[in-house]
């Protein structure tokens, strides 16, 4: 591996960074503060997928900032790995960036400049964790991201919002603490934490206990973010966030640094031979199968969409998780090529949920019988991203979970794979209701009581608080604005859920009326604003080519090389 | 060893004080008070320490007596003198019991009263050269005096300034300008 | 050593003096004009602050002491000589610095010609004590700052702040009188007041002996009642709210910052490292009482209602982990208790000018009152919000770092609890901080939310702090804070981050010192 | 160990002073009161510091040759500088009360209080 001294690096977090500055000295002028966003979103992804040629070449491209204290420098470091969630978080930022302006603008949402700066600042600190060269820098970015992303989580401002945030926060920060803890013991065990591939020279031989409660601490305070049981309860509170912000960062940037850290843990800190001869990956991977199945349980039970998502993703980040415990290549490859497939299906999912509240404020499922017909491209998305999240042929996650499967076998850890089996099956199990209820069930103003309603039907009564939140304000200066912005897709809407909410001000029950009278039936052209659907296509295409050709994409690419540096082996 | 003389004026001064904590009328306090410093005055002048006494005395109890029946003048209607005592409150009295306690713990290791050079460790070389060569370096006979203004200056200089923070401070906490 | 005295020796001396002499000034010329008072305290805390400056520069760029013998009589002649090593030369800085920076903040807030001269008076106690290199010396400076600092507290002329003033004062004297008596102590068993000779003399006396133990005890006691650290703290909170804003300010960073750079100096100067590992017990009960004033401190903060008191008890708390730093006697940890000491005093003395500016601008003092403070003072929330974090520990900014170099010092010292506190400490301050933020960012000052969310919601409205931002509120919320007070928060909060990437170069800086204190 | 407080017996006073001067401060309701204990407690130190000078046979340092038997001149100078202090203080202080006295009409801490948070 050469190392090569580049501003690259710094560039990717820095530019970001910059965004925010500019989105905040633009406030008050949304278009403009939106064209910095994108200039910023695609500035950054152009420069991490500048280094991917490098990265693939063994190239490693360095930015020393200098010496934070003896012992731990402050340096930015783009390995194969940092490039991976680098290139993923980048891409990802620019969909998303245009997914936002349409859901923000169709909610007529408060406070959107600090949306907006916060949701760069969030892009810019997880950059700096995908590029962090050791473990302090890597806790420094992590805790600004934690920062960073608590506007994001309190935007709403409620009640809940607060709590959520609040409970965010001490989660984080108090993983935080651990990983404090945990680098400090790396440091006085190695005298260093920078990441070496194969782990730090010293640490396999160091004390073993003291390594095992590092090991510990770091796995658990990574954890929080990764949403590892039993540190996972922040992740479905948290879902109260726009949802841009659960799609990028609870299902991209924020809980996959937490993973993507474990697997700096574990590649890069202890190395996955240090962390099999310790005893401690078998353990991980016990914890992450256990909330594996948990947290697909207690998905079949949430009615709310955005939750049902949530514990999906507590769920699919611990194949990740599961596979890094695991001590066999191809269990790496399937972990880090999930990090990628969960990425573009996840997003896509979030991107469906979030379209169906913009237009038609609903989000639970029970009242979403029939929305296939109102929003046939949105649904069809969430069918196929849904389909790849258990693993069916063709799709990334079935990529990603061969992989996984084949390398627990490898190990004799049978054990392992009956789970990840169990766990497709429990995927079709909370997904299947949603697709069904779009496409197979009307609009029934009494909606029959679902797989995994308690008896007795849904509390339909007590949903209609739901609604109260979405209070868009019409007849606002603000609120012409937007029609005029957006008349290419609303001139030629009939007076519909869309309209409505943009040009009177009356809303109260209007996701009822809406419902009594049935989904009216919209063409995939008309049935959103293209600021959302465009990303929502471009995501679900995203997933399905990462399963029919995993090879074609940069990504499995860059994970063999991971891989192949961590292990010492050739794939 | 101990003189009759400074065991009566030791008694005087421990019952003054005992008085003053006791007594519950402000006024009988602050006259207690001015007879312990007194005596304390005196104390200072039979450990020969005639600079002290002087200050002690003109300082001890004369200004601060001054101060404190301004104060009282200025706070309380005098009612004539009133001999009650406070009720003793238990807990602050032991803790107060535990900390003298713990001080004597320390007072064997101290030097014996009027223990000189050797074993008195106080009285080493920068006394030593105080007594020596104060006369030499500032023409001044008063050793005390010497090491005040000379040796010591910038303490002395410090204790200007500490009255000058206090008469500020007097100004500042009574809202009273320089010249109003 | 008279012929070079013009030289940088001159600086030691007149970073006490300027002050003082200038102290003089309000007092005598105030009737003149009322631009007396101000531009002399300006001019003064400037001068001190150029000062400092070229002390810490000369110190910490050559590394060596500068040792100023007063009235040329040398410490073996009896006098008093002043010493300047890289950690004093910090902390005169600071003081120079934050003095100058709240005068600055004070501007707009004119005040009693005597105010100055205490201000001055304070500065100036406080740089005394940095700089003597004799105990007894810095008693009589300790009692300058203490009087200017009680007097300042009760100089608005509230009832409550001269009851608090006064409460101070008897605990303040208390814990003075106890450092007097540790000097005595030490004095009997030695006969020298220099903290040069003190050292090898203690030494001699033997480090178990009783009265170089009651020494240390007294001292130590004396000045953990200054700093304020729990269970003696109780001085403080009262002190701190009742206290005008910005005096609270320039207490909050300097007072008893001053006070745990006088322990540092007494433990390693006079008493050593090797009394302590003579004492094992010693630092230990140093240890846990200062780890418990972390803990108790912060849990102390997240009771209160009251912004001003909150910041106080975080103070407890704060020193804590700066006296953790300085008993750990390792050298990172040294170097932590002198970063969190700078960076503590910007950081607290910020927010509390921070505090001030809002009370100024909307008279809120309590944390419910800080509803919505972020879209009607962004520039002053915005720096408030950072400070806040770095008060919390936040990478990268200065509070994180002093914690970091603490810890890895606990690590070093296999002294496990401790890390576990103060890693701990993170998550134990972000539970008060957290409720002021949400307060400020995530709360609307007022009922009409739907009004807001007109005004910054979709494109075309928004702005906060505009025009139509503000529109649909009272007319008196339209006040904003003074100019003067928000810049300097604002440097304040951008200081505490440059700071935050300064760690390195500081421990660089101050690697001769440490080694100094540590290894005689 | 009585033997050796006895010897001593100028620093069982200041420890007794101490104690006293504490006493008033903790519990005496009377700020003026307080302040007086305050006084006690280092009138406490000034007798140690005293005492450490004193010499058998010796006299107050008054000499231009060095010659004979003198007391210990340091401490004095430090007591002198200590009083004055010690004074100033007092005298902050009492402005403190007559400031409190002017705002609550009263001396008594438990008094004071209680305007307080009545308020």
């Amino acid at each position: 591996m050469d190392s090569v001294a580049s501003l690259r690096p710094l560039l990717a977090v820095s530019l970001p960074a910059m965004a925010v500055l500019l989105v905040l000295a633009s406030r008050g002028r949304p278009n403009l503060r939106e064209g910095w966003t994108f200039l910023a979103a695609i500035a950054t992804f152009l420069t991490v997928a500048s280094m991917v040629p490098g990265a693939l070449s063994e190239t490693v491209y360095v930015t020393d900032l200098g010496t934070y204290a003896t012992g731990l420098e402050f340096a930015l470091r783009a390995d194969p790995l940092g490039v991976l969630f680098g290139t993923l978080a980048g891409f990802l930022w620019i969909v998303t960036s245009s997914y936002s302006v349409g859901y923000m603008r169709g909610l007529n949402e408060h406070d959107q400049t600090r949306y907006f700066a916060a949701f760069a600042a969030s892009i810019a600190t997880a950059m700096g964790v995908a590029f962090a060269a050791n473990l302090l820098t890597l806790f420094v970015f992590y805790e600004l991201l934690s920062v960073a992303t608590y506007p994001l989580v309190a935007h709403d401002e409620s009640e809940e919002a607060i709590w959520a945030g609040r409970k965010y926060l001490i989660y984080t920060f108090g993983g935080g603490v651990a990983i404090l803890a945990g680098t400090l013991i790396v440091l006085s065990l190695s005298g260093t934490t920078a990441f070496t591939p194969g782990g730090i020279a010293g640490l396999a031989t160091s004390d073993p206990t003291l390594a095992r409660v590092a090991f510990a601490l770091l796995v658990a305070g990574f954890g929080v973010k990764a949403a590892l049981m039993p540190f996972h309860s922040w992740l479905p509170d948290a879902m109260v966030a726009p949802t841009p912000v659960s799609a990028l960062l609870h299902a991209v940037a924020v809980v996959k640094s937490g993973v993507f850290a474990i697997a700096r843990v574990v590649l890069d800190v202890f190395g996955p031979e240090a962390v099999a001869d310790l005893g401690v990956g078998i353990p991980l991977a016990a914890v992450a199968a256990v909330t594996l199945l948990v947290a697909s349980v207690i998905a079949l039970r949430q009615d709310h969409l955005k939750r049902r998502l949530a514990y999906s993703t507590v769920s699919q980040l611990s194949y990740i998780v599961l596979g890094l415990g695991l001590f066999h290549e191809y269990a790496l490859v399937g972990a880090l090529l999930h990090i990628p497939a969960h990425a573009f299906m996840k997003i896509t999912l979030f991107f469906c949920a979030g379209a169906v509240h913009v237009e038609t404020h609903t989000d639970y499922i029970s009242e979403m019988g029939g929305i296939g017909r109102r929003m046939p491209l949105t649904m069809g998305a969430f069918t196929v991203a849904a389909a790849g999240m258990a693993g069916m042929p063709l799709l990334a996650g079935f990529v990603s979970k061969w992989f996984l499967v084949v390398g627990s076998v490898s190990i004799d850890a049978y054990a392992f794979a009956a789970v990840l089996l169990l766990s497709g099956i429990l995927n079709i199990g909370y997904y299947w209701p949603v697709v069904s209820q779009a496409f197979f069930e009307g609009a029934d103003p009494d909606p029959k009581p679902l797989l995994e309603y308690p008896a007795g039907g849904s509390p339909r009564g007590g949903r209609a608080g739901s609604e109260a939140r979405a209070v868009p304000n019409g007849g606002s200066p603000a609120a012409d604005f937007y029609a005029r912005e957006d008349d290419r897709t609303d001139a030629e809407e009939p007076a519909g859920s869309h309209g409505a909410h943009t040009e009177t001000g009356d809303h109260g029950g209007h996701a009822a009326t809406d419902h009594a009278a049935g989904w009216e039936r919209r063409s995939p052209l008309t049935e959103s604003t293209w600021f959302m659907l465009g990303p929502i296509v471009v995501a679900a295409v995203g997933a399905v080519a990462l399963g029919l050709v995993p090879d074609r994409l940069v990504f499995l690419d860059l994970i063999q090389l991971i891989v192949e540096n961590a292990m010492g082996v050739s794939l | 060893m101990i003189t009759p003389i400074e065991a009566g004026l030791l008694v005087f001064i421990v019952a003054t004080a005992v008085m003053t904590a006791l007594l519950r009328d402000v006024l009988a306090a602050i006259i207690v008070f001015g007879g312990y410093s007194l005596g304390m005055a005196i104390l200072w002048i039979v450990l020969q320490a005639p600079d002290v006494g002087l200050t002690e005395a003109a300082v001890g109890a004369g200004v601060m007596t001054v101060l404190f029946l301004a104060t009282i003048a200025r706070t309380t209607r005098l009612t004539g003198l009133e001999a009650t005592t406070v009720d003793v409150n238990l807990p602050a009295a032991a803790l107060c019991v535990v900390f003298v306690l713990a001080v004597l713990t320390t007072v064997p290791a101290l030097p014996a009263v009027g223990a000189g050079p050797g074993e008195n460790p106080a009285f080493g070389e920068i006394s030593e050269y105080y007594v020596e060569e104060a006369y030499d370096d500032t023409h001044v006979e008063n050793v005390v005096t010497a090491v005040l203004v000379a040796y010591r200056g910038f303490d002395t200089f410090g204790e200007a300034t500490v009255v000058f923070a206090a008469g500020v401070g007097v100004l500042a906490v009574l809202r009273r300008g320089v010249f109003e | 050593m008279i012929e070079p005295a013009v030289g940088i020796e001159l600086a030691s001396i007149l970073v006490v003096v300027v002050p003082i002499l200038a102290a003089v000034i309000p007092i005598a010329f105030g009737r003149l004009s009322e631009w007396v008072g101000v531009g002399t305290a300006l001019a003064a805390t400037a001068v001190q602050a150029v000062l400092a400056g070229v002390l810490a520069w000369t110190t910490l760029s050559d590394g060596e002491e500068i040792v100023t013998e007063i009235g040329g009589y040398g410490p073996s002649q009896g006098g008093i000589a002043l010493v300047v090593d890289g950690m004093s030369a910090l902390v005169v800085a600071l003081i120079g610095v934050a003095g100058l920076a709240v005068a600055v903040a004070s501007l707009d807030d004119r005040r009693r010609d005597t105010f100055y001269s205490l201000y001055l008076l304070l500065v100036a106690g406080l740089a005394g004590v940095c700089v003597t290199g004799d105990v007894f010396n810095l008693y009589v400076f300790l009692e300058i700052s203490g009087l200017a600092a009680y007097a300042l507290i009760a100089s608005d002329g509230t009832g409550r702040s001269a009851l608090a003033a006064l409460k101070y004062l008897i605990m303040g004297t208390v814990g003075a009188s106890l450092y007097l008596i540790g000097v005595g102590y030490a004095y009997v068993s030695t006969g020298y007041l220099n903290m040069r000779d003190l050292a090898p003399a203690l030494a001699e006396a033997g480090y178990t002996d009783p009265l170089v133990l009651a020494a240390f005890a007294f001292v130590a006691a004396g000045l953990a009642i200054k700093i304020a650290l729990f269970p003696v703290h109780t001085w403080q909170p009262d002190a701190y709210t009742t206290a005008p804003d910005r005096v609270t300010a320039l207490i909050a960073a300097l007072v008893s910052t001053t006070a745990a750079y006088a322990l540092a100096r007494l433990s390693l100067t006079v008493f050593t490292v090797e009394f302590f590992a003579a004492n094992p017990v010693v630092q230990q009960v140093l240890l846990a009482v200062a780890a418990t004033s972390v803990v108790a401190g912060s849990l102390l903060a997240v009771l209160q209602s009251r912004v001003k008191r909150m910041l106080a008890y975080s103070s407890v708390s704060q020193f804590g982990l700066v006296v953790v730093g300085i008993a750990l006697l390792e050298g990172p940890a040294l170097v932590g208790a002198v970063v969190h000491l700078i960076g503590h005093a910007i950081v607290k003395g910020g927010l509390f000018l921070g505090v001030a500016a809002f009370a100024g601008a909307y008279g809120v003092t309590t944390v419910e009152e800080y509803d919505g403070l972020g879209e009607r003072a962004p520039y002053a929330s915005a720096a408030f919000a950072v400070l806040a974090l770095a008060l919390v520990g936040v990478p990268p900014t200065v509070g994180f770092v002093g914690k970091l170099y603490v810890a890895i010092g606990a690590v070093e010292a296999g002294a496990w609890p401790l890390v576990a506190v103060i890693v701990a400490s993170t998550v134990l301050t972000l539970g008060y901080v957290l409720r002021l933020l949400e307060r400020i960012y995530f709360t609307d000052p007022a009922p009409d939310r739907a009004a807001r969310a007109a005004a910054d919601g979709g494109p075309g409205g928004g702005s906060e702090g505009g025009p139509v931002g503000l529109s649909g509120r009272p007319v008196s919320r339209r006040r904003s804070a003074g100019r003067a007070i928000v810049a300097v928060t604002v440097a304040a909060a951008i200081a505490a981050v440059v700071l935050g990437f300064a760690g390195a170069g500081i421990e660089s800086l101050l690697e001769p010192t440490v080694s100094t204190l540590l290894d005689n | 160990m009585i033997e050796a407080l006895f010897a001593r017996y100028n620093y069982v006073v200041f420890a007794l002073l101490l104690g006293i001067g504490l006493y008033i401060v903790i519990d005496d309701e009377n700020l003026v009161k307080k302040v007086i204990g305050l006084n006690v407690f280092q009138t406490g130190i000034f007798l140690f510091f005293i005492t450490v000078a004193v010499q058998d046979g010796a006299e107050p340092a008054v000499t231009s040759t060095g010659e004979g038997t003198f007391v210990n001149p340091l401490p004095h100078v430090l007591i002198l500088t200590a009083i004055v202090v010690g004074v100033s203080l007092t005298a902050l202080a009492l402005a403190l009360v007559v400031r409190i006295h002017e705002e609550y009409g009263s001396i008594r801490e438990d008094v004071v209080v209680e305007v307080l948070e009545r308020d």
